[in-house]
């Protein structure tokens, strides 16, 4: 399965890019996220993060499917 | 998002007086804006500008539903929220909040819930730059991101 | 009146973005104004047009005490205030009230406190008149005074 | 003694005009309002009105001079 992950703020310093290209096959957010935080060294827990995909607020448990959008938020600051 | 657009992603300057001529309506009496500056210092740092990132797609459709809540919460005649991305310097315009009603109390009311759910849910990430020549991404009550 | 004068009575039409550049602090993160505006409609009767008349030397004394009384209750960088007097016309602007302070919470109360006070405590009266040919003068509650 | 008295809003359209001269033995703002009131046929009870001498906020009791600058205020009703 082929997914697209997009890194804001302090994710996207700790993975260096603005977005990437994953293969996985973790059945859900929660497994994704378990991957790419061994991968790049995240320092957030995934208690700290919220997660979207397809451009909408999403659980953690959310079944991902082919050609998903996933973005892994850490806490907001704008305003 | 069906229906009239109340929040507006910004690259460039935002123009407060424009946005407020759409909240004019012959039965609204007050109006109450709240407009977000960049400070020149935060936690004690001196702070010389600052970046905004925001995941778009995500932020314009959070903030529309801000919007749409506060219409329908408050006795408000008309609501517009715009919000800055990109770099900016000390004094700039960081957001701004207008809203109309007959009286100013659903007025002020729906302001400050607006800007408050506006900081709390749309996202979009700070990144102060310090005279000291470090700079940081900010949680929501403006203290650091654990380095 | 000893220092700068905050409040001023104004003939013609009040200019709100001049009156906002008078705020602008580098300590201070936030904005917050409000405006009143003539309503085409009061109590049920539709308004046509209004006029204030305002007791000037005393409202003018009364207006800067009550924005002493807000940057000194307040955490507030600078406050200002003006109500027209004379002629108006439904949708013009009758009373600008803008703070700006280093948090939003202090800007939210000092300008609702400045707003309520002008309302209840300066010498100004409206005076509205109605489609039906009427006119009266009004009490703070915006009911007619008796006749 | 001479004294000026402004009047605003409706105090001004039951007195048909702005300001007047007044020459009153009244010792003080009470006594002043009761003459006037007799004359014009002022509709608001004193306790309806405020008062102000010579540009400030006074009592009913303040004891009047000569030349001073009288207000008897309706309910105001700005912004």
């Amino acid at each position: 399965m082929n997914l697209r992950v997009l890194y804001f703020a302090s994710m996207r310093d700790h993975a260096g890019v603005d977005a990437e290209r994953v293969t996985t096959v973790a059945k859900d957010a929660r497994g994704l996220f378990g991957e790419l935080r061994a991968r790049h060294g995240f320092v957030l827990d995934a208690a700290r993060l919220r997660v979207a995909i397809n451009g909408a607020f999403a659980s953690w448990e959310q079944v991902l499917r082919d050609g998903d959008e996933v973005v892994f938020m850490p806490p907001v600051s704008g305003g | 998002m069906i229906g009239i657009s109340r929040f507006a992603l910004v690259e460039a300057s935002i123009d407060g007086v424009a946005l407020g001529r759409d909240l004019a309506r012959p039965d609204a009496g007050a109006c109450v804006t709240f407009e977000g500056w960049v400070r020149d210092h935060n936690d004690g740092r001196r702070v010389l500008r600052l970046d905004y990132q925001a995941y778009a797609a995500l932020a314009a459709n959070e903030g529309e539903i801000i919007l749409a809540e506060a219409v329908r919460r408050f006795a408000v005649a008309e609501a517009r929220c715009a919000h800055r991305t990109g770099s900016l310097a000390i004094g700039d315009l960081a957001v701004w909040v207008g809203v109309s009603a007959a009286h100013r109390g659903a007025a002020f009311d729906a302001c400050r819930f607006i800007i408050d759910e506006v900081k709390l849910r749309v996202p979009i990430w700070k990144n102060e730059h310090y005279a000291d020549g470090e700079s940081g991404w900010l949680h929501p009550d403006n203290t650091p991101v654990s380095r």
